[in-house]
């Protein structure tokens, strides 16, 4: 028949987790992307990792903007609520969501564009509020969905398919968050899916704004070898620092490693993430090394993976708001109404 | 002579007071200890702050207005000035009325050449009698303004042990202040009494017409009406006239809101907030979280004024097609772009109505007064939830910062949010399959379902097109049948809005219609009109889509005058399109310098176009 | 028979073919050569593009109507379908007029289920043909469409020489390529030449009809527009359907505007942008870039649509009060929000109109074809310059994305560009002092300066309250001095804006009111209307405010049909508040699914009307 | 007179710069900010930048948004044309009038509100194209026109008025600018004008964006001893890193300093900026120095001021976009318009 295959997410269908779900619970619609765009393989990295962690699906808040990395929420969590808002406006949706629910786990999904152009704002103060919340950006350095055009992301000198070479100066959004104080950043490669799995286990599970940053090549625009976003450019320079190994609190299963090369990092809800630093050295709760390390790799035109920061003592926006355990909805009216009898004595002032 | 009779040619109980000072130096505290104590008198007053966009230095006026009738709408016949601003003399000095009085400091000599016969001028050395009590310039300069305060106490007849009383309330808690306060009123009520003949003519004789009354601005009732509904998410950005509607709600969640947590762990906050308010980057952020919050479950609002309402267009646009409740508090003032933010109109009448391209409608309320703005400002909340759409309240710089006598607010206990169709647990395991798009009731509204509570709930919005079953569709019949029933939705509103307020005269053949603040003028213009032989019907409108009778008064009426406070006639415009009512038949009368609106202009407005 | 019965007996030149592909096929090259090919042959034909939102793999359309006598709206009747996606055939199938054909490629077999008995059958094996020829799996998909385009060259009887001449104008400079095409045409011409009676009897004949015209798609004719006005700053953020605009002002400036330098130093670049061109974070950004160019004296634009007009709003308010020149355009989808950006609507009328909070009233203009794209955007920046004020050139993706056949765009050597009323050194010279807000001419206008030319030009803009000095003010009188002259601007531009297009049929009673690319659909309904017995005049407006031929127009009929594609009628809200025309006049016409409008859509909406 | 008296700047009226005017001749309108509001006294140092720097009155273009200090540019240079746009939006406006006008002095005031809420995206892209403009942040931490609501530029734990303390960590315009490649960042202090004019100079010779973050008390609603923007902080805090003393290209007169002290930097329109830096070794040319040297001093709680980081080494937005040096408002028409011939052989191609 002449239709394009699209490509199905490998799914193993009858291994179960903790909630008895198999990861076709955690599948969505049939994605409509390109066929081979990086996009699909996050979606299929997002789809193992809640069903590892066992999340109830419909605990999970799927939220993105527009672009086509922006579409995927309905490619994974069928069974989650979504909401596909609008153009760069995700993070102002995700934090009135995770305002009224803090038991929701905020999943947003955003491009580059969506991200650092229009919505840039928002990141930024999204990050500042340190709203509690998974924040990918899906980044292939260009606009995808309008078909090509360069994003803030656009390496210097990488030509478009039209033949112009971008001038400006790529915006970074692991040097951008370590400026605003951000607490958890990571970046990861759509293709390598060991490593991002895990990055993506930790950042669930980080009490705070986890930001992470997903190579994500466009293999319709962008994949090309001007460009540090094709997967040419990303398989010859990538350079894995950090491997994150998420170690979920409800199994105590540790991964041996070599002594002498592993830091933990303990995670709010108790989980804890382990990680195997190449360089020996690498402290990613060290905001100054981590400033100097990634300069001094981005001043080699690499592009540094891994857990790359995670401050855990800043609260989230509903610690420094003092609201209770309870997810705000869930309050009773009646605890919100002062009533008939407190409305006569506040106007006793007005009088 | 009958009561009235005299009283208007003596002035008691009806005259206005204008006092002119500059901002910034205090004078806001003692321009309302005067209107707080009429108030506490009985007789029914307004005061209209009419400041500038600035922090200090620049010009500033206040106006009382008393009447035992209760037509408290703005006066522009002064009959004292009080000219404390040597910036503004000449303007001041030639705004009273003939025979009129003007109080000024004479601690320097005015201009001769600014004097009028017609005028009556007592001066009061204000800054010699504080200069010789007080040590700091930064008392002199406060004190001044309650030693003019004092002398008008005398002159205007108020009681004085009222007045202590107020003062007492204010300040007893700090004891020096209020020492202080009360010699600097002491000052100024003694130099009256000494020197000139009190009172004056224009002056306050105690009624018991305030007894039920509280006086209050409308953002503060605004902010008690979200309280009230039971608003736990918020999120704003800082605007004029809008700031103290979220700043209030911050203090009234504060004081009711916050729960003691007795076994908090030590270190810990002993307390919970029931809520949280988000100061957002950016009016559009504002909105996003609101829209993020309401579809999350909570009752969530925003308030801003005209340029962050145009902000939040394309994000109104969003939940309007995805069928997100949201709150937006509009509190008007006068545009276009930055305008002028401290000075009043109801211009955002059609950006609201149609806010956000493609085809959009938008639900609004117009509250007139404070107690209005929290009773719609609960309907709000409600409507949004029933109709699952955004509701904007479209209050104005009048109503929400001057403080107006209105009944005391009740609240009935029996309340219950309408939280609209929302399907639980329970519901969604006796049905089938859960699309949120479709079984639309008789208002065309279909259930929606909440993140977080049963994964047979879950479905995906999108603002870009879908179909009944909520999936994604370019297919004309599927988006269509969206979008026609949102149309059908937005029609079963009308029934579902505020009743406009009627007053039909029999035998009227002109109707008046207006909006919002205009309200207390426009009744007293249709008083007016009828001493002066013209029968007017009269008819506000406080919600849109407009309800049936609407349309009914227009066709009951030959003419039709639309009372509003803009340049375009936005109201007059949307009643035109949405009501198709003759267009022949509504004429406009607009006043939009940025004053709160007097009944003479309207009368003048009105008579204008009778006569041609 | 007359020649036009013979061939609407016969469909010679009078059919339409629809072809279904799946995206990101390459089909849309085949698809546009056939219609190239009918076009050189001299008889009119249009294409419509009904893509979905999407970069690869989901079903796309595309439509060819030919007709002799230039209505090439979209027709709904389809003679031929090439159905190649096998997603669609039951719904492509159902679509095929009785009598029609169906191409397939039938390497598959075709279900049974399927087939019509009504419908010819018409089995091309595509894949297999090209499976023989081809090697890489890419040029087999690519090279079935050129395999069914040769099929109906032979089928339509298409001139193969015309279309071999088209395949060498579009790869001459790629022999491979040419070569690929130039079999894969022949394997789909000879096997329907072997297999089947050819041409079919709808098929087309060599007329000599377009000779004048050009094919040509509304954005890059305004790219063209921007590019004659002299245009030398834009800024822009992409979205569909608007974002070709600026590419091609782009592609257009590197061709048009690039100076060489001949004495470049080495290392330095050997030319000169004459341009520049800024891709914004957002569209609030890029009309904040054409505000600030144009404030500068720049002639400057940005093209966006729908959910950017909306985020435009606040900075549309600012232009406005500040009376700043803008040319916006603003390529309309189907709204609301996010909506369906690759369908058709005219649906942000009442935004753009009203843009932004407080009274504001913007200018508009609606082209209809590509043709009034180019002219009405060179006139968009005359009349922001003349009139210092936003304009808005409401065009629509049907225009801006389709090819259309229209007169060759012809230019007048002559033309200067109408800066308005700016002052330059010499004239600040003469006058005594320069105060930007006075001055005004019988238009209203008052004259500006541009910084960096004079220090006597020097003047302060604000989006605050403004006197006509250009001073601060909160004064009631001197802001209403000012935004009254505004208004008066507005209604003196009415005479300045292009005509509508007027077609009065003697004894009409009924009129029909378009705009935009609703016109080719309209025109031809009032021919069917005419055929069918009713007469009935016909305008499209261009412009708003509206010249007063449109009021003219309602008051000479006795009822007026507004034909329009949004849910909300629009157009009919503006006429009727802005002309004030009787509401009861005015009916509305309203297809909104998103697809071009035809001709049957409007003559059913007409007649339903007119039988109750 | 019962009125305020307001803060007049104390101008020299007879010295004439290079052009024969006076200090007068850059003077503007009467300032109505409260009393003693730090932005009249940045007002007053530009207006003696200007008047140093000798440049025309109308070759200055004032932009600004909204806020206490969007309005000041009503309070100097009378002579030059000014735009006092909407919040948020002012970097755009001006990238457009630095578009059509390359000539044209930009001189973009604005606040920590207009900066760094609500236009903080525009910022950010505007230090990323490079426009050549002088972009001032009054930094009060609060929003003074809207009485005194806490900024994003708020410290940490400032109390504000009404007695609530801010919880959310201060975004630093410096820190960000760095993140962002930005290439000229300085800070100085309202209350220092000898400090400050240099640093203006400086930023006014800049050949792309010039970033001054200028602390400016709020003396209504920000000073006082919780807020490290308050006068009473600074003058303990404040730690005067480095003087930029700025020598235009027409005079060249250099203050003698003492060897071994100071850094020359030279700017690309033949100026020079000279720099003593207190701690010796202080580089404005070494980024990954300067960050450092920033997050330490932050982390001691301190505010660095003076010339901080500069980069010439970038094209400004009309370098990349390879405009002639000829502003594009001066171009002819005829140069613009290909004419009626180019559009009948254009249009061949569409038959
Ligand atoms: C307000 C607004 N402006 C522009 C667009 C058009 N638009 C849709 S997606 C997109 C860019 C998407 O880029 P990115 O976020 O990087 O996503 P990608 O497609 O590359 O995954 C744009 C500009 C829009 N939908 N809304
Ligand atoms: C769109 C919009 N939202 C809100 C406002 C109200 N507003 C005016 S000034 C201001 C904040 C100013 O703060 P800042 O930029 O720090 O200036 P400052 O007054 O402190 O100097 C705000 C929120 C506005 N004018 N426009
Ligand atoms: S265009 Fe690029 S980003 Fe979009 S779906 Fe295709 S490959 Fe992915
Ligand atoms: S409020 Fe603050 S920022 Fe505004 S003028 Fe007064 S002191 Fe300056
Ligand atoms: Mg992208
Ligand atoms: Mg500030």
């Amino acid at each position: 028949m002449p239709s394009i295959t699209k490509p199905l997410i490998p799914l193993v269908p009858l291994l179960r987790n903790e909630l008895g779900l198999t990861l076709q619970d955690y599948a969505g619609g049939m994605s409509t992307l390109c066929a081979g765009c990086g996009h699909d393989s996050i979606t299929a990295a997002l789809i193992q990792t809640f069903w590892e962690l066992s999340v109830p699906p419909h605990m999970i808040a799927k939220l993105s903007g527009i672009g086509c990395s922006s579409k995927t929420p309905a490619y994974f969590a069928s069974h989650a609520h979504g909401f596909n808002s609008v153009h760069g406006r995700m993070a102002t949706i995700a934090t009135g969501a995770g305002a009224a629910n803090r038991d929701l786990l905020l999943v947003g999904v955003s491009g580059d564009g969506d991200s650092l152009s229009i919505g840039l704002g928002h990141l930024c103060h999204a990050i500042r509020r340190n709203v509690r919340m998974l924040y990918l950006i899906e980044n292939n350095g260009v606009y995808g969905l309008t078909k090509g055009q360069f994003s803030a992301s656009a390496d210097i000198g990488s030509t478009s398919r039209r033949g112009e070479a971008n001038l400006l100066q790529a915006v970074d959004p692991i040097l951008l968050g370590l400026s605003l104080g951000a607490t958890f950043l990571a970046r990861g490669f759509s293709g390598d899916k060991e490593q991002l799995v895990p990055i993506l286990k930790a950042a669930a599970a980080h009490d705070g704004f986890a930001l992470v940053d997903i190579i994500s090549p466009c293999v319709q625009f962008n994949d090309h070898e001007g460009s540090t976003k094709s997967y040419r450019y990303m398989r010859d320079h990538e350079l894995k620092e950090i491997d994150a190994d998420f170690i979920s609190a409800h199994e105590e299963i540790v991964e041996v490693l070599g002594p002498g090369l592993a830091t933990d990092v303990a995670m709010h809800d108790g989980g804890r993430v382990r990680f195997r630093a190449v360089p020996e050295d690498y402290d990613p709760r060290d905001r100054g090394g981590v400033e100097a390390y990634l300069r001094d790799r981005v001043g080699h035109g690499e592009i540094v993976t891994g857990l790359l920061y995670i401050d855990e003592s800043v609260p989230d926006m509903h610690g420094l708001g003092r609201t209770p355990r309870e997810p705000l909805v869930n309050l009773p009216y009646q605890k919100l109404c002062p009533g008939k009898d407190e409305l006569r004595r506040f106007q006793e002032s007005f009088r | 002579m009958l009561q009235a009779e005299i009283q208007a040619a003596t002035r008691v109980n009806d005259f206005a007071i204008k006092l002119a000072n500059v901002n910034g130096t205090g004078s806001a505290s003692a321009n309302s200890l005067l209107m707080q104590a009429i108030f506490r008198m009985g007789v029914p007053v307004s005061g209209k702050n009419l400041f500038p966009s600035n922090i200090q230095g620049l010009p500033t006026w206040y106006e009382i207005r008393v009447n035992a009738d209760g037509h408290t709408s703005r006066s522009l016949e002064y009959d004292l000035m009080v000219a404390m601003n040597g910036q503004t003399y000449a303007q001041d000095i030639a705004e009273v009325r003939s025979g009129g009085y003007l109080l000024f400091d004479d601690s320097w000599p005015l201009e001769l050449e600014l004097r009028r016969p017609d005028v009556t001028f007592l001066g009061v050395p204000l800054a010699r009698l504080c200069a010789d009590k007080f040590a700091s310039s930064r008392e002199r300069i406060l004190m001044k303004n309650v030693a003019y305060a004092g002398a008008l106490v005398a002159l205007l007849d108020l009681d004085p042990e009222l007045v202590a009383q107020l003062l007492t309330e204010s300040y007893g808690h700090r004891q020096q202040l209020l020492e202080s306060n009360q010699l600097a009123l002491r000052l100024g009520y003694e130099y009256a009494r000494g020197n000139f003949s009190c009172p004056l003519p224009c002056h306050v004789e105690r009624l018991d017409k305030t007894r039920d009354l509280i006086m209050i601005d409308g953002n503060t009732a605004t902010a008690l009406g979200a309280l009230y509904a039971g608003a736990t998410v918020a999120a704003w950005y800082p605007i004029t006239p809008a700031t103290s509607v979220m700043e209030n709600f911050i203090r009234l969640c504060a004081k009711y809101r916050r729960e003691a947590v007795p076994d908090a762990n030590p270190g810990e906050p002993a307390f919970r907030n029931n809520y949280l308010v988000v100061q957002a980057e950016d009016e559009l952020a504002a909105l996003g979280v609101v829209v993020g919050a309401s579809w999350a479950g909570a009752r969530a609002f925003t308030s801003t004024s005209g340029p962050g309402l145009s902000l939040m267009s394309e994000l109104l646009g969003l939940a309007y097609y995805t069928e997100v409740p949201a709150v937006v508090v509009d509190v008007q003032r006068a545009g276009p772009s930055t305008g002028m933010p401290t000075r009043v109109q109801q211009a955002d009448i059609l950006m609201a109505a149609y806010a956000s391209h493609g085809d959009t409608k938008q639900l609004l309320l117009f509250p007139a007064d404070p107690g209005e703005c929290f009773h719609l400002t609960v309907l709000a909340f409600d409507l949004a939830e029933r109709f699952q759409t955004p509701v904007l309240v479209l209050s104005d710089l009048d109503i929400g910062m001057n403080d107006w006598a209105v009944p005391e607010l009740t609240w009935d206990d029996a309340y219950v949010p309408d939280r609209g169709r929302v399907l639980g647990e329970q519901e969604l395991q006796e049905i089938s399959e859960f699309f949120r798009y479709s079984d639309e009731d008789q208002l065309s509204v279909t259930p929606r379902t909440l993140p977080g509570v049963s994964p047979r709930g879950a479905y995906f919005v999108r603002g870009s097109g879908h179909d009944r079953l909520g999936g994604y569709t370019e297919r004309p019949d599927d988006y269509q049948q969206v979008v026609d029933r949102l149309l059908a939705k937005h029609r079963a509103a009308a029934d579902h809005m505020p009743a406009p307020v009627l007053e039909q005269r029999p035998g009227a053949q002109v109707g008046v219609i207006t909006v919002g603040s205009c309200d207390l003028a426009v009744r007293e213009a249709v008083q007016l009109l009828s001493q002066a032989g013209v029968e007017a019907s009269y008819l506000r409108v406080r919600g849109f889509p407009f309800p049936a009778q609407v349309r009914q008064f227009i066709d009951d009426h030959e003419i039709c005058f639309v009372v509003e406070q803009n340049r375009d006639a936005q109201l007059k415009a949307l009643i035109q399109v949405e009501t198709g009512a003759p267009s022949e038949k509504l004429r406009s009368v607009l006043v939009y310098g940025g004053l709160p609106l007097s009944a003479r202009e309207v009368v003048a407005g009105i008579k204008r176009q009778l006569e041609v």
